[in-house]
């Protein structure tokens, strides 16, 4: 591999801070869970990149990302079902207006 | 696997197993009839706990990626037995109405993220760890977003979803970073490269951070308040127990351990992080009203005393945390059983309803007074000797004005604290909340709260095993 | 005080110089393309993803990012990971995302632009931390791993199935638990039932 | 089991009977069998004392028993009394006791402020048997936090205000105190293995540099509760809100406790510190001093006259302890005793008589004498000692705080004590206006004619009071001197030191 290491560390480290700025920005819940989606996938990057560039001995990257990825669905799935829950409480999935909490 | 590593894994294996009859009871259980599962759970719990107290060696399995110490053990123990507390708080409420027809998967839900506990204290790599602490997370949004006939409550299960799935992307990219600064995932060869390299600082403090979220550290604890007021009080119990117990033990365990070379970065950080958490933790909470944001906000600063222990990272720190962990889950459990039997009997949940509550529930207004005094660090509840303790292990380090400023703090709160009981003793009330009796489980769970605080305090030789456990850096 | 930024600043200059050295950016090679493609879909895919303003192109964009995540892994010949992305991310988590959009959002919704001032937090939050973790990146001279053959399938099964060090059953079977525990609370979520009639007192304020 | 312990044991054990009984009746009786059995207790315990120092034993403490509790930070139950002590114990069984008699009648909630207060009794008598740091601060917020209670249940006017005002500087004070055990536990020991033990601590020596700053935090810390002087505005209101039992408990025993940790903590076991330092509180409690006197001319309100007047005499006692030599601190451990006593006795009288008039403005009563002839005499006694009759127990206090003072011969401590000495004249000016108003002249208003005077448990409370004062005034050379030999070795260490 002729790309050095710290490309892919960059590419990942730029579409980790893209998520964290899409999750700050957005205030639709659908949006913000794709936004944590980019965060999960650019640390799999990662992951694999170290695995693959420095330490190919073990696969204790591939297997983190791999496990990572499971997570996430299993995290998707229920954050939907709560989701659509509100959706149907009040027909509307902004979390502003779900946010009706006095201080 | 040899018998004697079945012994060392039993509370996982114990609970796999609870959860699954669970599971099965519900499967097979004569169609039309509902039963509550609240005994079968109880039993089970009591079982774990109770398996959980015979003395077994320590060692690690699966080539290190399970280990298990007599301090983990003890530490499991006093979770389950939160746990098992918190559904005997619980039990009026699965036999009502409103959680007819998916009463299991409340058991299921809770039990599964109390597995997610064990294997995260037990883990001896970061994989471990990153799964039992989702296992412990996910779970909880479900289970917070159980009462699905209020709005809150499904808005708090998203709330924690929401805030927990990002606090786990950014806990994940310092593991990654960590995995690419040392080149292991394991907790003893992490510890040997870690040697402070700025790559290895930046790791720390995202993986630090991402923690930070589920024991609501400021600032990072802007979930907290709307998630304990959503979600149903045994849910919000468990949260502010033996959830957030568990990541603090985790936390401690790791920063000795596998960050024990970098303290010199992450004293300063705890300390500023401890006393911003106090001080935002007591503010918050001198305005509140509604009972449970009102714990909210105090269990935040309470995070900060323990903070106050972490700090130290002498032994004595390390025994006070803990010991302080099990004293904060008698007291904040003794807190939200009353809160949660009257929430049960009239569904009451202001503070302006506690108002002569001494006066037609003498007993319920005693046991929230013993705890909130143990929250506060008033003698001879426990909280009193944990809080002592915790100052104490700073004190050794020459922190004093993290002590100053912790004792101060506890001033504070003290002052909120009492408005809890000036509402029940002094103020009057024309409608006060009528006299009822607990049903008989409900009443367990709150005795042995008060049992807990009585005892924990004067009975020394609790803390004694904590310090014979315990280790410094 | 400017001594330290001075130093820092030369230390950035010839880390930087090192990277593009090592690059060799004047000898375009087939990997070097493709890589440079993927990077740009990722970037202008994550970027729209967070700024479209149509929720189901943020959908696409989506999955744009997450097909060239893809491609990613096959050029750093991890097949089997990049097989694991297209069908459980691109396949699965987003076609859920899909459902829930379709669901919940009329097709032709538009989101009200975020205020400016949130705009900015996020730029000067997201901004910092990137500038910082890139510094620290670029700072960082890791160690140069010999580079192995990819693992074949033999490895990675005997490995999620090993019992010793770098063995992953246990992981494997606590993921499954969590996977039941989640499918549950899924259930126990979304599934709908009645509301019972109201013999509890209202718990609502 | 330790005898000692025995006084931890029986306000227990009385409290857990209080809460088994029956009905109120029987509450009383319990509160009135315990707290008569402390009494008798601790009279035991007096003979015992004398008894053992005329055998001959010599040792600074007597009774000690040890037990380890908490051994990772050495903290053990040990208990352990000498003179001061055993005198500060014997003066809170007598007020305990006046005080359960005074508010015999209590309602409603009788059972629960019965056991409050012997739950802050409890407290106190923990706090003066135990020779252990850390077991002395339990005690210590022990015997505040019932105050809370006490005062926002059963108290009068802004009674809420007063009671949180009161707890949270009581609990600030303690704050400072638990920093400064902390600090005294590890900066002792120098590497030989640090204690909380007292006796064992006043043996090692804190380095200076520790001193300098432990010595402010501890002093403050307990001179909260002795009302010194920035740090006493809780006390008038506190007092003004309490009910009279509470007021006699807390002005006649806990702020002594203030006092006695000052001494038995602060200059004790930081001499050094103490001698640095003590300027700067000398100028402190001066102020207390003449502050609380001039405070108490102004007022019109009994209780805040009273509540000014501890203040002031409380001042005195810190302002004699840092005096530092024999004569001074013996008279500030009498003048604990006598001001306990006596201003136990006034709050009570006080409390009797607003029970009856239902006012505590002075101007509005008067000629009490003649209706209630049995009360009056009595506040007449209390006033007297507390401007230092001879013959009662205030005179034989102060002369020898006085004398004490006098023996620094340097301006600064001149000028401090004249000063200080001017605060009896302005005693006398304030004490014999309130007698003169409030029981001489013509009955101003005409139903106080009906008023029916002492019943037998007033009596029973004042008389125990009125009988502890003369014979302190009359006797005193017993109590001086068995104080006297418990501070001459602690005086003549401080001084060897320096």
């Amino acid at each position: 591999m002729d790309v050095p290491v710290h490309f892919f560390l960059m590419l990942s480290a730029a579409m980790f801070f893209i998520g964290v700025f899409g999750f700050i920005i957005r205030r639709n819940m659908i949006t913000l869970l794709m936004a944590v989606e980019l965060m999960l996938n650019a640390v799999n990057i990662n992951f694999v990149v170290f695995n693959r560039f420095l330490y190919p001995d073990y696969f204790e990257g591939f297997f983190f990302a791999l496990f990572a990825i499971a997570i996430a669905a299993a995290e998707t799935s229920v954050a939907i079902a709560i989701i659509i829950n509100v959706y149907r409480k009040i027909r509307s999935i902004e979390a502003d207006d779900v946010a009706e909490m006095k201080h | 696997m040899q018998i004697e590593d079945f012994l060392l894994m039993r509370h996982e294996i114990l609970l796999t197993l609870g959860i699954l009859i669970i599971l099965m009871a519900d499967l097979f259980r004569p169609h039309g009839r509902e039963s509550s599962f609240s005994g079968l759970a109880i039993g089970l719990m009591a079982v774990i706990t109770l398996a959980g107290l015979l003395p077994v060696p320590q060692g690690s399995l699966f080539g290190g990626m399970y280990v298990s110490t007599p301090l983990f053990t003890l530490v499991k123990n006093v979770l389950t037995m939160g746990t098992l507390i918190v559904f005997l708080q619980a039990h009026s409420w699965m036999t009502g109405p409103l959680t007819l027809r998916r009463r299991s998967e409340f058991y299921i839900l809770l039990m599964s993220t109390l597995l997610g506990m064990y294997f995260m204290i037990s883990s001896g790599n970061f994989l471990m760890l990153y799964i039992g602490l989702e296992l412990a997370s996910i779970p909880v949004a479900a289970a917070a977003a159980y009462d699905k006939f209020r709005m809150d409550s499904a808005e708090s299960g998203m709330k924690y979803i929401l805030s927990s799935a990002v606090s786990s992307a950014i806990l994940l990219y310092g593991i990654s970073l960590i995995y690419g600064a040392t080149g292991s995932l394991y907790f003893e060869r992490v510890a040997a490269f870690y040697t402070g390299t700025p790559v290895q600082m930046l790791a720390f403090v995202l993986f630090f951070s991402g923690l930070a979220f589920k024991i609501s550290l400021v600032p990072f604890h802007l979930w907290t308040a709307d998630v304990y007021q959503g979600a149903p009080t045994g849910v919000t119990s468990y949260l502010s127990v033996v959830s957030k117990g568990a990541s603090t033990f985790v936390l401690l365990v790791l920063l000795y351990t596998v960050f024990s070379k970098i303290a010199l970065l992450w004293q300063p950080m705890l300390f500023v992080v401890a006393v911003v958490t106090m001080v935002v933790g007591n503010l918050f909470a001198l305005r509140q009203q509604h009972m449970r944001r009102f714990i909210a906000f105090s269990s935040i600063s309470q995070a900060g005393y323990i903070l106050v222990g972490l700090a130290a990272g002498n032994q004595l720190g390390m025994s006070s945390v803990v010991y302080y962990i099990l004293v904060y889950v008698c007291s904040n459990l003794g807190v939200f059983g009353v809160i949660s039997a009257i929430e049960h009997a009239t569904g009451k949940l202001r503070m302006d309803d506690y108002n002569g509550l001494y006066h037609t529930n003498p007993r319920l207004a005693l046991l929230m007074t013993l705890s909130l005094f143990s929250l506060a660090g008033i003698p001879p509840v426990a909280g009193f000797f944990g809080k002592f303790f915790l100052f104490a292990a700073a004190a050794q380090q020459g922190m004093y004005v993290l002590v100053i400023l912790a004792t101060l703090n506890t001033i504070i709160s003290l002052y909120y604290y009492l408005l809890v009981v000036k509402a029940m003793f002094i103020n009057s009330n024309n409608t006060p909340v009528p006299f009822f009796r607990t049903c008989c489980v409900t009443r367990t769970g709150l005795v042995l709260c008060a049992l807990g605080l009585v005892v924990l305090g004067f009975a020394a030789v609790v803390y004694q095993q904590m310090f014979d456990m315990s280790f410094g850096l | 005080m400017m001594e330290t930024i001075q130093s820092f600043m030369t230390a950035m200059m010839n880390s930087v110089s090192e990277i593009f050295a090592s690059a060799d950016l004047t000898r375009p090679t087939w990997s070097k393309w493709i890589f440079m493609a993927l990077a740009g879909v990722i970037l202008l895919g994550s970027v729209l993803t967070v700024t479209s303003r149509r929720i189901l192109r943020a959908a696409t964009f989506l999955f744009f990012t997450l097909l060239a995540t893809a491609g990613l892994y096959l050029l750093l010949e991890y097949e089997f990971l990049a097989a694991v992305q297209l069908t459980v991310y691109a396949g699965g988590i987003l076609v859920v995302i899909v459902f829930s959009i379709l669901l919940t959002s009329h097709i032709s919704y538009r989101f009200d632009p975020p205020p400016v001032w949130r705009v900015l937090g996020g730029l000067v939050a997201a901004g910092s931390g990137l500038l910082l973790t890139i510094c620290v990146l670029v700072l960082t001279v890791f160690p140069k791993g010999v580079a192995a053959p990819a693992p074949d399938m033999q490895q990675v099964g005997n490995a999620l199935l090993g019992q010793d060090v770098h063995g992953y059953v246990l992981p494997f079977e606590v993921i499954s638990i969590l996977l039941l525990a989640c499918m549950i609370g899924a259930i126990v979520v979304a599934r709908k039932s009645r509301e019972p009639e109201a013999s509890q007192p209202d718990k609502t304020e | 089991m330790n005898v000692l312990s025995l006084f931890v044991l029986v306000p227990v054990l009385t409290i857990v009977a209080m809460v088994l009984v029956r009905n109120a009746a029987q509450v009383r009786v319990t509160a009135a069998v315990g707290s008569v059995l402390q009494f008798i207790l601790s009279v035991g315990l007096v003979l015992f004392y004398l008894a053992e120092r005329r055998a001959g034993n010599m040792d600074e403490m007597i009774l000690v028993h040890d037990t380890v509790w908490y051994a990772p930070l050495n903290i053990h139950y040990t208990v352990g009394v000498d003179g001061v002590s055993v005198a500060m114990i014997l003066l809170t069984a007598i007020v305990v006791m006046a005080g359960v008699f005074a508010s015999w009648k209590l309602e409603p909630l009788t059972r629960e402020f019965f056991v409050s207060l012997i739950l802050l009794a409890t407290g106190v008598f923990g706090f003066f048997i135990s020779i252990d740091l850390f077991t002395m601060f339990l005690f210590y917020e022990l015997a505040v936090i019932p105050m809370y209670l006490l005062i926002g249940i059963w108290g009068s006017g802004p009674k809420e205000y007063s009671a949180m005002k009161l707890t949270l500087m009581l609990m600030g004070g303690s704050a400072l105190l638990l920093v400064g055990i902390l600090a005294i536990y590890f900066s002792s020991g120098n590497g030989l293995g640090q204690s909380m033990n007292i006796l064992e601590l006043s043996k090692m020596h804190i380095p200076l540099e520790a001193q300098r700053w432990i010595f402010p935090l501890t002093f403050l810390g307990f001179g909260v509760l002795g009302a010194l002087f920035p740090f006493h505005t809780w006390s008038p209101d506190g007092h003004a809100s309490a009910p009279t039992a509470v007021s006699m408990l807390h002005a006649g025993v806990l702020m002594k406790l203030g006092g006695y940790g000052c001494f038995r903590v602060a200059i004790f076991l930081m001499p050094e510190g103490a001698h640095e330092l003590a300027w700067i509180f000398l100028i402190l409690t001066g102020v207390s001093v003449v502050y609380g006197a001039f405070g108490a001319i102004v007022q019109k309100d009994l209780k805040y006259i009273n509540a000014y007047s501890s203040v002031s005499h409380c001042g005195l006692v810190l302002f004699a302890l840092l005096m530092l030599n024999q004569t001074a601190m013996n008279g500030a451990i009498l003048q604990m005793i006598s001001h306990g006593l006596m201003t136990a006795l006034f709050f009570a009288l006080i409390g009797m008589i607003y029970g009856r008039t239902h006012t505590r403005n002075i101007y509005e009563m008067g000629g009490l004498m003649k209706v209630i002839p049995f009360l009056s005499v009595c506040y007449v006694i209390a006033g007297l000692a507390s401007l230092g009759l001879p013959g009662l127990s205030g005179f034989v206090a102060e002369m020898t705080i006085f004398f004490g003072a006098f023996q620094h011969a340097d301006t600064f401590h001149r000028v401090l004590t004249i000063a200080a000495c001017c605060s009896i004249v302005i005693t006398a000016v304030y004490i014999l206006r309130v007698v003169g108003t409030l029981l001489y002249g013509s009955v101003r208003n005409p139903h106080f004619a009906e008023f029916k005077d002492a019943s037998w448990f007033e009596r029973s409370s004042t008389l125990i009071l009125i009988t502890a004062i003369a014979g302190i005034g009359l006797f005193p050379l017993w109590l001086s001197s068995m104080i006297g030999d418990s501070l001459a070795p602690v005086v003549s260490r401080l001084i060897s030191l320096l």
